[in-house]
């Protein structure tokens, strides 16, 4: 792969996020290539989760700016950011209490429908969403929770719809934000499996997650954040042997290999 | 000259606002409820304090039963009515308290009468000038008075004490709450009585103002509160004070000068617009 | 010093957690397993009051507290950081802090506080945020601290390492051991099974709110089922 | 008959009245206090027109164009306000539309306009066209709730930030939700203003706004029936109620406390859980 | 009642309930004093008069069914009106549309009695009462007054009458302002006023007005002559404005001190069922409700064409004046001046204009 900048898909420069006095992001910049399946990791409160929001639009950047392959989204509100091809999983997760867990994943596929108020109100089938929904649930090993309603449904459960509906709706990019917290060894594996076979078929992929066993496992490059700053990038073996990260996130006196062997 | 005084008359307006609007502030502060029927016991407060104070001559009396009474009727609403339907949508507890407004209303109609009571003697009618020429009557002192002091002082208990933090944890989350030591019961129905205590302190002295206390009495406040505590930030006290006291000063403007185009009740919801339209949050932000 | 006796719990009809018997000592760490849905929460919100009881009683310290509501149940030392971690997202830390000391006497909010902000630094840096802006992992260090303000003779703590990067897994996991050794019984229910394994000197094992496993630590260690069978190891 | 006739057309106007609130406050969860105001917008340009020699059937159109072109600008600026901040806006609505009203000579200030041209129909051909109408209205509702619009809506509804991260332009939804709600209202209001050949500002207030959304949260809110029920109901009772005379009032309002209280999901609510509840003695352990 | 198929009905909407209820409950009382006169002596032929009540809230959407049902249900041969404009202005087609006789009391609006030849009404219009107000302030010897109105239709009206009496008589209005029908507190308005140094006020208002309004004006140290009208015509008023209402003037239709057996005899009647003593909307009321009664006497209980055409023709002695019916079906009559004394009201003078005083007729516009 040659990777220039220009090939990016996700472009992401010198973007500040500030909340007060607070830099919660502070001058970050990186890129996401096609088909890649990138890890953002740092430490609690480094930013993370208020870069990827940045990117989705959820909060606004104060500087910098964000290019999804040749458009500009700096400025565009989350529903334009999401059509061109963004999709994301929250680190809290949300779902829709009065529809089935299905219904909730029909809903996201059903994009097309729901571009214009105009269409919307023309069409009333949804066999087709339904369809796909059943794939994703299936994809994400949720199936026998379709019909139940998500108000009742555990952790493990809900973590894995957000990450189905996200699916559904097709995305180029792929962001997702601590998708394994709450799972069980095994059902993380499973679910980071999936996430790898996903990233496999095409979607390109940035996972927050604090799970370094799975991190290391699946994922072909990483960025690390401390502080709102970028402190390290490049393939995972090499950037855990980075001082600067060790001392930020593993604490000094831990190897980094019982880190990664603890999980694995 | 003229302008000194509307704003006077205008901070007098505006403080009587404050003290009715003040109790709905911690009653939606902590339940998150608009308590229409809070304008219900700004009228009982009324009643109570004029029958009281024509039955024993005194004022302060008068104060104290209707501050109990409405107080206590306020606990009783909140038991009766708002505790078993917390769970429900918002609008629930609204619909259930403008039913409650209205049986009230109706109730006070009936007992008492359409055409109101009055003070036999209506006490604190002296005029005294304050700044050589701005005139108020002793009522309006006091009631500008008192108004500033207890919203000060429960604006210090709310920041400041460990039953307004209880309180405010409580609003928060209920159910967590109970988790660190607090009964929900007892801080709800000492919202609840503290706040409609004030509604009915605060119908002693309207009725005194106006030498007159009917059933609609309620009516204007019932909406004009929750104006107010959206103007001022919903449930942040600081908030509802400088919300009241624009509104009143701007009706005061208001009611001379835009009258030819806009009413009284117009001038104070044009307002609340253009402020949300700059500020959606309010005036103040909670806290 | 706790005692759960056939506690059966849920929610309407619905039984989350069935027949479990636990019995809690002083000073020891008690790790609840189990898969997604299999009650472990249901089970320490139970013991919290927050859940009613269907059947079987629960004791603390000798005295029947099953009735007993929530708000009593913490001042006799029963503490939880709750799945979900539930924060008065509008308070500010350092208030959520004052809500979790609000049982204990005044004078000790000083000393109480300094001890959870040694244990959790970070926390200490953003005092005067809103507890609902604050990232994940500085959340789940609020729970507990808020939850240690208490004072509280047990500690219930639900997904402890959830959301938290592996160095402050590393120091909450010293912090417990450092509250065992004090004397505090500790119901810990985690994902990241093996490091509760590696901790806890008795453990539990729910599946589908039924009791499939229970024993030391030791044992648990000895038996080759456990592992594979309901813990999702490899 | 004359009284039924003039009953029953009142009814069919309250049913569109509140089916249009139930479209933006039951269906896109935009709490409104301010409806009235656009029963009001409807009912004068209806009765202008009608006064200027128009006749009624066209002037329903332009009624229903004008309100919901209003609608659409009073959507715009609640886009800005979420919740409780929304409900007290548009109450604001309300009063600034009483306000300026009553101001306007030309709309017959406080004095309202009276003395309608009709409409062409008889009395009981207008009935029909209210309950007529009121059925259309109706079976819009329905299709809207099975539509797409109907799943988005719900979902603006319920949590609207989820919406936006689904790629839904909620703004536009809301407004759509706003622009359909306030021009039935225009429609219901031009009904109104012909059906009672006198408007006035003061039938166009809070009150009213009060009225409609009791109607509908009486019903059960969201639920089409139950709309259409609590309407056709609450609009009947004041005067099925002159029977107990002077307590009149102090039961609608104890009626509207005791639902609430009693039974918070409205009409709709209580027959869905006995509806449950006898489908769950036919099949035990049935659920949803 | 098995006698009720003789009974002659005689329909009334009043306010009840809801806010309009104070004026509901005195119009109710003053119909019930007619019918039961009426009924004393002997009813028509014989026959009992009942009057069928019914609540309108002073709604346009109450009234309305009301109308119908009065007609339809009730089949009443005539009606009083004892509510405001809101509620008689729907009301009016209604029972013109179906030739019921419809007497109306006090609501001022001019369509009433434009809606058909079945309309009557007996006070006074808005208009004219102002005009009455110009009259006496200029015959009070005052040029420079300052107008307040109350922002309903009746204020307005009255607002209106007054301009053009004061063109008239050439007073100067300082300056005019307006004010809700819910204000009780009218301190800003107070201190503008006082800026404007009037020699007299012409205040427009009901009774829960116009005391704060009067009794906060003469704290302030307004001593200038306070002109009012029939909305202040309630003991209430002396009560809510206590020492303050003292000199206060009225131009009404009502006079306490009248040496009329009429007027004499409802006044102490009035009081009896009351305990409280007349105002103008139960007087008003009263003689609406006598006027339609002396018509059926005159048709022997028959309505329709022939009752309107009775009373249409007659000349009538009440507690409000000596009434005449124009070709409009509007009264011309005297106003009366009242002032407050020691806490009651007492004739002050009448006002005595054909010319200014006169009600509109067909042809006016
Ligand atoms: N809305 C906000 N207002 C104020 N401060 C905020 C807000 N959102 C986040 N912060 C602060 O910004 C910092 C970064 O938060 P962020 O959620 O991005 O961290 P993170 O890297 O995702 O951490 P974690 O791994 O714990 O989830 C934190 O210190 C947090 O308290
Ligand atoms: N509020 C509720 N109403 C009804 N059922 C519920 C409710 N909360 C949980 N449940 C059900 O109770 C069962 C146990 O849930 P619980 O949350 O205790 O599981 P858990 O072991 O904590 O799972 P996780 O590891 O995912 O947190 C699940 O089947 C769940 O669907
Ligand atoms: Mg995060
Ligand atoms: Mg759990």
């Amino acid at each position: 792969m040659s990777q220039t900048s220009d090939s990016a898909l996700l472009r992401v420069s010198g973007v500040t996020v500030q909340f007060g006095g607070l830099k919660a992001v502070d001058d970050v910049s990186f890129e996401v290539y096609p088909g890649e399946l990138l890890g953002l990791i740092g430490p609690n409160g480094a930013g993370k989760t208020t870069l990827m929001r940045a990117i989705t639009g959820v909060v606004t950047a104060n500087t910098g700016s964000i290019h999804l392959g040749d458009q500009e989204l700096t400025h565009l509100p989350i529903h334009q950011r999401i059509r061109k091809g963004l999709a994301f999983s929250q680190q809290l997760v949300k779902p829709f209490r009065q529809i089935s867990v299905l219904d909730n994943v029909a809903l996201a596929a059903g994009a097309a429908h729901t571009r214009s108020p105009l269409k919307s109100l023309l069409h009333t089938d949804s066999a087709h969403e339904r369809e796909v929904a059943r794939e994703m649930l299936a994809r994400v090993g949720i199936s026998r929770h379709a019909d139940q309603m998500p108000g009742i449904q555990p952790l493990g459960v809900l973590k894995r719809l957000e990450v189905a509906r996200a699916l559904a709706q097709n995305p180029k990019l792929l962001l997702l934000d601590e998708p394994l917290a709450g799972l069980n060894s095994k059902e993380a594996a499973t679910l980071a499996d999936t996430i790898a076979e996903i990233n496999r078929q095409g979607v390109t992929i940035i996972l927050i997650e604090h799970n370094l066993g799975e991190v290391m496992r699946i994922c072909q490059r990483l960025v690390v954040l401390d502080n709102g700053r970028r402190i390290a990038s490049g393939a995972p073996r090499e950037v855990m042997q980075q001082p600067q990260v060790r001392a930020a996130y593993l604490g000094t006196d831990a190897p980094a290999e019982s880190t990664e062997a603890h999980s694995a | 000259m003229l302008f000194i005084e509307l704003v006077a008359q205008g901070l007098v307006q505006g403080s009587i606002y404050a003290l009715i609007a003040l109790g709905l502030t911690l009653v939606y502060g902590l339940l998150r409820i608009l308590h229409i029927a809070h304008a219900a016991l700004f009228t009982l407060g009324g009643y109570i304090g004029v029958l009281a104070t024509n039955a024993t001559g005194s004022l302060t009396l008068a104060c104290i039963f209707a501050m109990l009474g409405a107080g206590i009727v306020g606990v009783i609403i909140y038991r009766l009515c708002y505790e078993p339907i917390l769970r429900q949508p918002p609008f629930v507890a609204l619909i259930a308290s403008i039913g409650l407004y209205i049986a009230f209303e109706e109730a006070f109609r009936i007992i008492f009468g359409a055409a109101g009571l009055t003070y036999d003697a209506p006490p604190l009618q002296q005029y005294v000038s304050v700044f050589g020429s701005l005139h108020f009557s002793l009522a309006e002192l006091v009631v500008m008075g008192s108004s500033l002091a207890i919203i000060a002082a429960l604006g210090y208990l709310q920041t400041h004490t460990r039953v307004g933090i209880a309180c405010q944890a409580t609003v928060s989350d209920p159910q967590m709450a109970q988790s660190f030591g607090i009964r929900l019961r007892t801080v709800r129905d000492l919202n609840f009585f503290v706040g409609s205590a004030l509604a009915g302190f605060a119908g002693v002295w309207v009725a005194l103002l106006n030498n007159l206390v009917e059933p609609t009495m309620g009516s204007v406040p019932s909406y004009k509160a929750l104006a107010i505590i959206v103007l001022g930030g919903m449930g942040s006290v600081r908030g509802t004070l400088l919300a009241s006291l624009v509104l009143g000063v701007a009706e005061s403007f208001g009611t001379i000068y835009l009258d030819q185009w806009l009413d009284r009740n117009a001038i104070a919801f044009a307002l609340l617009i253009l402020v949300l339209m700059v500020r959606p949050q309010g005036l103040f932000a909670r806290r | 010093m706790l005692e759960l006796k056939n506690l059966t719990c849920g929610y309407g009809t619905f039984e989350a957690v069935h027949d479990l018997s636990l019995a809690l000592q002083p000073g020891t760490i008690t790790a609840l397993l189990g898969a997604n849905g299999a009650g472990k929460s249901s089970t320490l919100m139970c013991i919290a009051g927050h859940i009613q009881l269907h059947g079987g009683s629960i004791m603390f310290e000798g005295r029947d507290i099953s009735t007993l509501p929530a708000h009593d149940r913490v001042r006799l030392g029963l503490a939880i950081s709750p799945e979900g971690r539930r924060l008065f997202k509008d308070l500010s830390v350092e208030d959520n802090l004052r809500v979790g000391g609000l049982i204990r006497p005044r004078s000790d909010y000083a000393h109480d506080r300094e001890q959870v902000l040694s244990l959790f630094p970070r926390l200490g840096e953003r005092l005067d945020s809103l507890a609902g802006n604050l990232s994940g992992g500085e959340q789940q260090m609020l729970a507990i601290g808020r939850a240690l303000m208490t004072r509280p003779k047990l500690i219930m703590i639900d997904e402890l390492s959830l959301g938290l990067m592996p160095k402050v897994i590393d120091l909450c996991y010293q912090a417990l051991h450092k509250l065992r050794e004090d004397g505090m019984a500790i119901l810990l229910v985690e994902q990241n099974t093996d490091r509760a394994l590696s901790v806890a000197d008795q453990v539990c094992v729910l599946e589908s709110g039924r009791t499939v496993w229970q024993g030391s630590a030791q044992e648990a260690a000895r038996d080759p089922d456990l592992a594979s069978a309901y813990l999702g190891l490899h | 008959m004359a009284y039924e006739i003039s009953l029953l057309t009142a009814m069919g106007i309250s049913v569109i009245f509140a089916l249009s609130l139930n479209l933006i406050t039951g269906f896109c969860g935009q709490i409104s206090l301010g409806h009235a105001a656009f029963l009001g917008i409807g009912a004068y340009t209806s009765a202008m027109l009608c006064k200027a020699g128009l006749p009624f059937f066209a002037t329903l159109p332009v009624a229903m164009l004008l309100a919901g072109i209003v609608g659409i600008v009073v959507g715009l600026a609640s886009l800005r306000v979420r919740d409780d901040f929304l409900a007290i806006t548009t109450m604001g609505v309300v009063f600034l539309f009483v306000g300026i009203v009553r101001q306007q000579e030309w709309l017959g200030g406080e004095m309202g306009i009276s003395g309608i041209p009709g409409s062409g129909l008889d009395r009981l051909g207008f009935m029909w066209l209210a309950l007529g109408l009121a059925a259309l209205v109706a079976v819009f509702c329905i299709y809207i709730q099975k539509s797409w619009m109907g799943r988005v809506f719900n979902g603006v509804a319920e949590d609207e930030d989820t919406m936006r991260v689904l790629g839904v332009d909620v703004p536009r939804y809301k407004l759509a939700a706003f622009a359909m709600g306030t021009a039935l209202a225009g429609l219901a209001g031009a009904l109104y203003g012909q059906h009672f050949k006198y408007i006035g500002p003061e039938s166009f207030g809070f009150i009213e706004s009060i009225t409609v959304l009791s109607m509908v949260v009486f019903g059960g809110i969201g639920s089409v029936p139950g709309v259409i029920f609590g309407a056709a109901l609450l609009s009947a009772l004041p005067a099925w109620f002159q029977f107990i005379g002077d307590y009149k009032l102090l039961v609608y309002g104890g009626v509207l406390f005791l639902m609430m209280r009693f039974s918070p999901g409205g009409v709709a609510g209580i027959v869905r859980s006995l509806l449950q509840r006898r489908s769950a003695g036919h099949q035990p352990g049935a659920s949803s | 009642a098995p006698a009720a198929l003789a009974d002659i009905k005689i329909g009334l909407n009043v306010p009840l309930t809801g806010f309009a209820a104070a004026d509901g409950n005195s119009a109710h009382i003053g119909a019930q004093l007619a019918v039961e006169k009426a009924n004393a002596q002997g009813g028509i032929n014989g026959e009992k008069i009942v009057l069928v009540v019914y609540d309108d809230q002073a709604s346009a959407k109450e009234a309305t069914p009301i109308a119908t049902k009065l007609i339809e249900r009730d089949k009443v041969v005539g009606a009083v009106s004892g509510s405001y404009s809101a509620a008689t202005r729907p009301s009016a087609q209604i029972f013109q549309a179906a030739q019921v006789p419809y007497v109306v009391a006090y609501s001022i609006d001019p369509s009433v009695t434009r809606a058909g030849d079945y309309m009557f009404r007996v006070s006074s219009m808005g208009e004219v009462q102002g005009r009455g107000g110009a009259k006496l302030v200029n015959e009070l010897g005052k040029k420079r007054v300052v107008l307040v109105t109350l922002k309903n239709d009746f204020g307005q009206t009255l607002a209106r009458g007054f301009k053009e009496g004061a063109k008239k008589f050439d007073l100067d209005i300082a300056s005019e302002y307006e004010y809700d029908i819910k204000d009780r507190q009218f301190g800003s308005l107070i201190a503008k006023i006082k800026s404007d140094n009037p020699e007299a006020i012409y205040a427009s208002g009901y009774y829960f007005n116009a005391g704060p309004l009067v009794s906060q004006m003469r704290a302030a140290g307004i001593t200038v002559p306070i002109i009012g009208q029939e909305g202040y015509d309630s003991e209430k008023f002396i009560e809510i404005a206590g020492k303050a209402a003292e000199g206060t003037l009225l131009v009404t239709s009502l006079d306490r001190d009248s040496d009329v057996a009429e007027t004499k005899e409802f006044l102490q009647k009035f009081r009896e069922k009351a305990n409280f003593g007349a105002d103008m909307v139960g007087a008003a009321t009263y003689s609406a409700t006598a006027i339609l009664i002396e018509g059926l006497r005159k048709t022997g209980g028959k309505g329709g064409a022939e009752l309107r055409d009775a009373i249409a023709q007659g000349s009538y002695t009440m507690p409000i004046g000596t009434l005449q019916f124009n070709d409009l079906h509007e009264v011309n009559k005297d106003l009366q001046v009242q002032i407050v004394k020691d806490g009651a009201f007492h004739r002050h003078s009448v006002l005595h204009d054909p010319e200014l005083l006169a009600a509109p007729t067909k042809d006016s516009k």
